[in-house]
């Protein structure tokens, strides 16, 4: 079975969904899925461990080699974002059944969780492919069911909210099909390893230029790039507490995945970063940002929002890494998409045992609540520690990465600007830190209790996780460096 | 010279679409934008896909525009705010892609590199590795049967974010009410009633040969589901949804859908199981060919299944949120009148 | 001879689309719609003999139900209050009297 | 040239339009049927590429040895799939946003979206 | 004996294409939906079945022949019943043929009917 590890890391999520619909029991279904996506955690674990010791695995899907079938190709790269797709997944599952019980009408609790396997089959599907098309369909399926996800959301602007995103995933999508067809009719392929040695041959056409910029663009929609950003914040404050952690720690990171997949692996680094003023660009951007995010964050007054736009300064940061286009900076950049997963999923988390309690996260209505739900505000507080890149936290380390990577360069003023813009992050997290601790508890918040036991384990879970990995970096780095490594193609 | 034709009468319709105020006349023209696609596809010998075009672009998905017209309203305002940073993002895409063109591959020239590096394989070696004429099912099937499960989960999530958005919990004595509402509309259609009656066994009929021939001619199981719901929702919209309901249960359905998923998902399975790649049919069987049979023949039934399921679900749940919404509609009305 | 019946099916279907486009009652475009989908039946049968390929007649079928399930489909969702059609014409031949 | 590309012009011209209905016009069914344009010329565009001149439909028959590229059409009905999946849910939204705002014109409930806010702030700031 | 079939077809295809060109005429210059509706319901049906007879002689295969038979009857079937509910459907949601006051007389007394 040791061999059929890459299909079934993605087979098992996806045949539990309609398994999931015969079941059709809420708790029964929970359970299942709780068990299935902690599979699919430990095969992302054994994954990776096969990865780090004996290399690329490649697996051909229907016995086809590959440019004629479909492979399946886990590098370091894969491994990581699937490890950590499926590790955030399972940790916010654990929290799903008591959260979704006051957000969701109990007729629905299984369509729920199908759709939550789905989206994480569809993210798995994604990182787990060496297909070019086959990305194409997984990211339709996660982004289908993300769709219906955040329309479940208790509000009417969730509905609102979940239109925006489908029109713009959907234009997104189809601007990668596009791209993808460019690319499949200058070099007749579709699997992306023989893409990328077939792509330099006809590097200097107009038709490849046109499907890079097709193909980032389209990426970039996902990703909730800078420009590109508008429909991320209402659909992660809309939507149901849950899908908010699972998302926001782990769909962007998927879209981030993709950029540097197509960038690094299809087209090449020379391409991406010769040909196109990419690098300039990208860094611009990333920058622009973080500060226009940041600042929008500080006048939020619903802490999802706040914490949304928050997400969005953090992916500006990700793209400067990116941007930088050495393994440190590539490597601060992995680091920042699994460090951020873990902060990202810590906060929102408690933000929806926040929900459980009080019912909406309202600034205002966050006063007193310090010390009502001390270990619940205890993690805020920590995650936002993070955020900011306070020492002996991991948003410490992917930081001291990426100021290393830009002063290795030469880039003292970007890497000035990075430090102003985590001025910006000190702010926000700061107003949320003032109004649950020292601000009067308002009445009705006196006698609201902490969190239940079902959400404080995950909670504290990726809590303990983000002050781990902040001290013990030797596995993150490790992993990060081997990745962007062999994305340089340097041999470690 | 028929494509160039053809190119040209669907940007007229497109241009007409965009001017068309009234969204009733605009899902039509879409209608016809389908089929003329479809005859596009015709044209360009892709008879597969212009038979699903043929029943999706024009079929299905004009029905669903039409039902929910019926629930929104058809007049569309007119938008205050200028098209123009709207007309220039366009612009820039357009100019970007005919910038891209200059450099591609002309128009059917043989030499191009698509005919060059993948296919010939497909089309010379499919008969003996697969063993079918219609080397699209041989692609679809089994060279990328991987992409053909993903479209089947696309559109079984696409089934089940419509049952989370749109159902309704039903009781039997609303059922009741509602079947009221529903009947009083076609009753004097008895023409078309009797019309439809003859047909409906012929398209079950016209289904099933389309699952089955789908290995020497165009079809397969995702036409074939698209046309046996289409005679479902025929049945539906002349005989009212309740009696559709009655004859077809909603539950049964989704549970079909689900069993066409994990049938093309066991296949899968049984070819890990039997020491093959997953979803490797040449170990289905001892001889590979009937192996890529059975296995073409196996999954392609998932796929029937799965669609012609979710396709009668999603009509099932539009039209019974439209019936859902009348419902509360004349309660309302009831209630203000009494007051 | 086949090529001039191509061409007709192609000059009646402009004329079909003209009158979709124009309107002006939504009965007149359901009768375009209508009529547009049996010249696209037409169309399919002859241009698998014009291609030399005639057995994918399936696809004519496939137009020929689906045309009719549409309209019937228009039909059906028109036939609400919402539709009731008052045209101007209507109410000009109204006055005149 | 002109002969050799007309067709992916006309593509380009199909995509722009359908691109255009989406981004410009307010209206949420609109914009659904700007989509399905948009990316039916996407189709158009793929299934123009398999073209081969000479070539027939990919189904094998005897004396027949040109036929047009099979790979791009099994792509185009995935995304054929694709499409009317994600036409459907877009649908299915459009019915609740109608129900739940009464409108279906962008503007109009960007406008309520707003109210509701402002309203929310006054709200606080009296308290 | 090929001759004959192929002024046989060719007869009746041109005949066919004659009657949809002049169906099509008939929609666009006619002055109200009932007319047109005429014209396209007569001529759709006859145009169709000549060019699919047309068509049917010159097919060599007999599973084309009978595919084409299905069509035809399909069309048969049809484009009439179409034509019958589409007229009827708009009557009864009160559009009235241009200048005609008997019908329109005709039908204030349904209404008037259908009211008491």
């Amino acid at each position: 079975m040791i061999t059929h590890l890459p299909i079934l890391q993605v087979i098992i999520p996806l045949m539990a969904a309609p398994i999931c619909l015969l079941l059709n029991r809420s708790r029964l279904v929970w359970l299942f899925s709780l068990l299935v996506s902690g599979l699919a955690f430990t095969i992302s674990v054994l994954l990776l461990q096969q990865v780090m010791t004996s290399g690329v695995i490649s697996y051909e899907l229907g016995g086809w080699q590959a440019p004629w079938g479909i492979e399946y190709r886990i590098d370091q790269l894969n491994a990581f974002l699937l490890l950590i797709i499926s590790g955030i997944s399972t940790v916010v599952l654990f929290a799903a059944h008591t959260s979704i019980e006051k957000e969701i009408p109990k007729d629905k609790h299984t369509y729920f969780y199908i759709l939550y396997l789905l989206s994480l089959t569809g993210m798995l599907g994604i990182v787990a492919t060496g297909d070019a098309f086959n990305v194409f369909v997984f990211l339709e399926i996660s982004s289908l069911s993300a769709y219906a996800l955040i329309a479940m959301g208790q509000k009417r602007q969730a509905l609102w909210a979940s239109y925006q995103y489908l029109i713009m995933g959907t234009i997104g999508a189809t601007f990668i099909l596009i791209g993808i067809g460019l690319m499949y009719q200058m070099t007749g392929t579709l699997n992306m390893q023989d893409l990328s040695q077939r792509l330099p041959e006809v590097a200097q056409t107009r038709t490849v230029f046109v499907s890079f910029a097709f193909v980032i663009v389209g990426v970039c929609l996902k990703l909730a790039m800078f420009p590109l950003h508008l429909w991320l914040p209402n659909a992660y404050a809309y939507a149901p507490s849950i899908v908010t952690a699972f998302f926001a720690a782990t769909a962007t990171k998927v879209a981030v995945y993709l950029l540097i997949r197509f960038t690094f692996s299809v087209f090449g680094l020379s391409f991406s970063f010769t040909t196109i003023p990419l690098q300039t660009l990208f860094m611009a951007l990333g920058l622009i940002g973080i500060f226009v995010a940041s600042t929008t964050a500080i006048y939020q007054s619903n802490v999802k929002h706040l914490f949304a736009y928050s997400s969005i300064a953090q992916i500006g940061y990700m793209i400067v890494g990116f941007s930088v286009s050495t393994v440190a900076g590539l490597t601060a950049t992995l680091l920042h998409m699994f460090n951020h997963a873990l902060m990202k999923g810590a906060i929102f988390l408690a933000l929806a045992a926040v929900i459980y309690r009080i019912g909406n996260v309202e600034l205002k209505s966050f006063r007193g609540l310090g010390r009502q739900m001390p270990l619940t505000m205890a993690a805020i507080v920590i995650g936002g520690l993070s955020l900011i890149g306070a020492p002996l936290t991991v948003g410490f380390v992917s930081k001291w990465y990426l100021l290393t990577a830009l002063v290795e360069q030469g880039w003292w003023p970007i890497a000035v600007l990075i430090l102003l813009g985590s001025m910006l992050a000190v702010v926000y997290v700061w107003r949320v830190i003032e109004v649950a601790y020292f601000k009067e508890p308002l009445q009705q918040n006196i006698k609201v209790k902490e969190a239940p036991m079902s959400f404080l384990i995950p909670i504290w879970t990726l809590v303990i996780a983000n002050i781990y990995f902040g001290i013990d970096t030797r596995l993150s780095v490790q992993v990060a460096q081997a990745a962007a490594q062999s994305l340089f193609g340097v041999s470690p | 010279m028929i494509d160039i034709v053809l190119l040209t009468l669907l940007v007229v319709i497109a241009i007409a679409i965009i001017r068309m105020k009234d969204l009733f006349a605009a899902v039509m023209l879409a209608g016809i934008y389908g089929l003329l696609s479809a005859s596009f596809f015709v044209a360009m010998d892709a008879v597969d896909v212009a038979f699903t075009e043929a029943a999706v672009g024009a079929g299905i998905s004009t029905l669903l525009m039409l039902v929910v017209i019926t629930m929104t309203g058809s007049k569309e305002k007119p938008t205050r705010h200028k098209p123009f940073s709207a007309l220039f993002v366009v612009i820039i895409t357009g100019g970007l892609l005919i910038y891209g063109t200059l450099d591609m591959p002309y128009f059917g020239s043989a030499d191009a590199p698509i005919h060059n590096h993948t296919s010939p394989r497909y089309i010379k070696d499919s008969m003996q590795e697969i063993g079918i004429p219609n080397i699209v099912t041989s692609v679809l099937a089994s060279y990328r049967a991987f992409d053909t499960f993903g479209e089947v989960v696309v559109i079984f999530t696409a089934g089940i974010g419509v049952l989370t958005l749109l159902s309704v919990a039903r009781s039997k004595e609303n059922d009741d009410k509602i079947e009221a509402i529903n009947d009083s509309m076609h009753q004097q259609h008895l023409v078309i009633r009797i019309i439809s009656k003859m047909l409906i066994p012929f398209i079950f009929l016209f289904a099933l040969y389309v699952q089955f021939h789908g290995d020497f001619g165009p079809g397969g199981g995702f036409q074939a589901g698209v046309i046996f719901a289409s005679a479902i929702i025929l049945y539906t919209m002349l005989f009212g949804l309740s009696t559709a309901r009655k004859v077809i249960n909603q539950t049964f359905v989704q549970i079909i859908a689900a069993l066409g998923v994990l049938l093309y998902g066991s296949v899968g399975i049984v070819s890990l199981m039997n020491g093959g790649n997953f979803l490797d049919y040449n170990v289905l069987s001892s001889n590979p060919i009937t192996g890529q049979h059975l296995g073409i023949l196996l999954i392609e039934w998932g796929v029937g299944c799965t669609v012609a399921s979710v396709m009668v679900v999603i009509f099932f749940n539009f039209a019974g949120r439209r019936a859902f919404q009348q419902h509360k509609k004349k309660l309302q009305d009831k209630e203000s009148s009494a007051c | 001879m086949l090529i001039a019946a191509t061409l007709a099916i192609f000059v009646a279907m402009i004329l079909a689309i003209i009158r979709g486009i124009v309107g002006p009652t939504l009965y007149d475009r359901i009768l375009a719609v209508n009529m547009f989908g049996t010249k696209t039946v037409l169309l399919i049968s002859i241009l698998g003999f014009v291609m030399g390929r005639p057995e994918f007649l399936d696809i004519a079928l496939v137009y020929a139900l689906i045309n009719f399930i549409s309209v019937i489909g228009v039909l059906r969702y028109s036939d609400t209050n919402q539709f009731k059609h008052t045209p101007k014409e209507n109410e000009s031949t109204k006055k005149e009297r | 040239m002109l002969i050799g590309l007309f067709n992916d012009w006309i593509v380009v011209v199909l995509m722009m339009i359908g691109l255009y209905i989406v981004i410009a016009h307010g209206n949420l069914i609109k914009k659904l049927i700007g989509l399905t344009i948009f990316q039916t010329s996407v189709f158009i565009f793929y299934i123009s590429m398999a073209n081969v001149d000479g070539g027939t439909a990919p189904i094998l028959a005897d004396g027949i040895n040109q036929y047009s590229n099979p790979l791009p059409h099994v792509l185009i009905l995935t995304a054929i799939v694709v499409g009317i999946a994600t036409t459907a849910l877009g649908l299915s939204l459009v019915v609740r946003i109608k129900e739940s705002y009464n409108s279906i014109e962008e503007e109009e409930i960007q406008q309520q979206d707003n109210d509701e806010q402002q309203t929310s702030r006054k709200a606080e700031e009296i308290l | 004996m090929d001759i004959v079939i192929t002024i046989c077809s060719g007869f009746l295809l041109l005949v066919g294409s004659f009657l949809c060109i002049s169906g099509g005429i008939g929609l666009l210059r006619f002055p109200d939906f009932y007319t047109r509706m005429h014209a396209v319901g007569v001529t759709d049906t006859l145009g169709a079945g000549m060019i699919l007879v047309g068509l049917m002689i010159l097919s060599t295969d007999l599973l084309v022949f009978a595919k084409l038979v299905m069509v035809l009857l399909l069309t048969l079937l049809i484009g009439p019943t179409t034509s019958h509910v589409l007229a009827k459907a708009a009557f009864h949601n009160g559009l009235l043929p241009k200048d005609s006051n008997n019908l329109s007389q005709a039908k204030e007394k349904e209404n008037t009917s259908s009211i008491l």
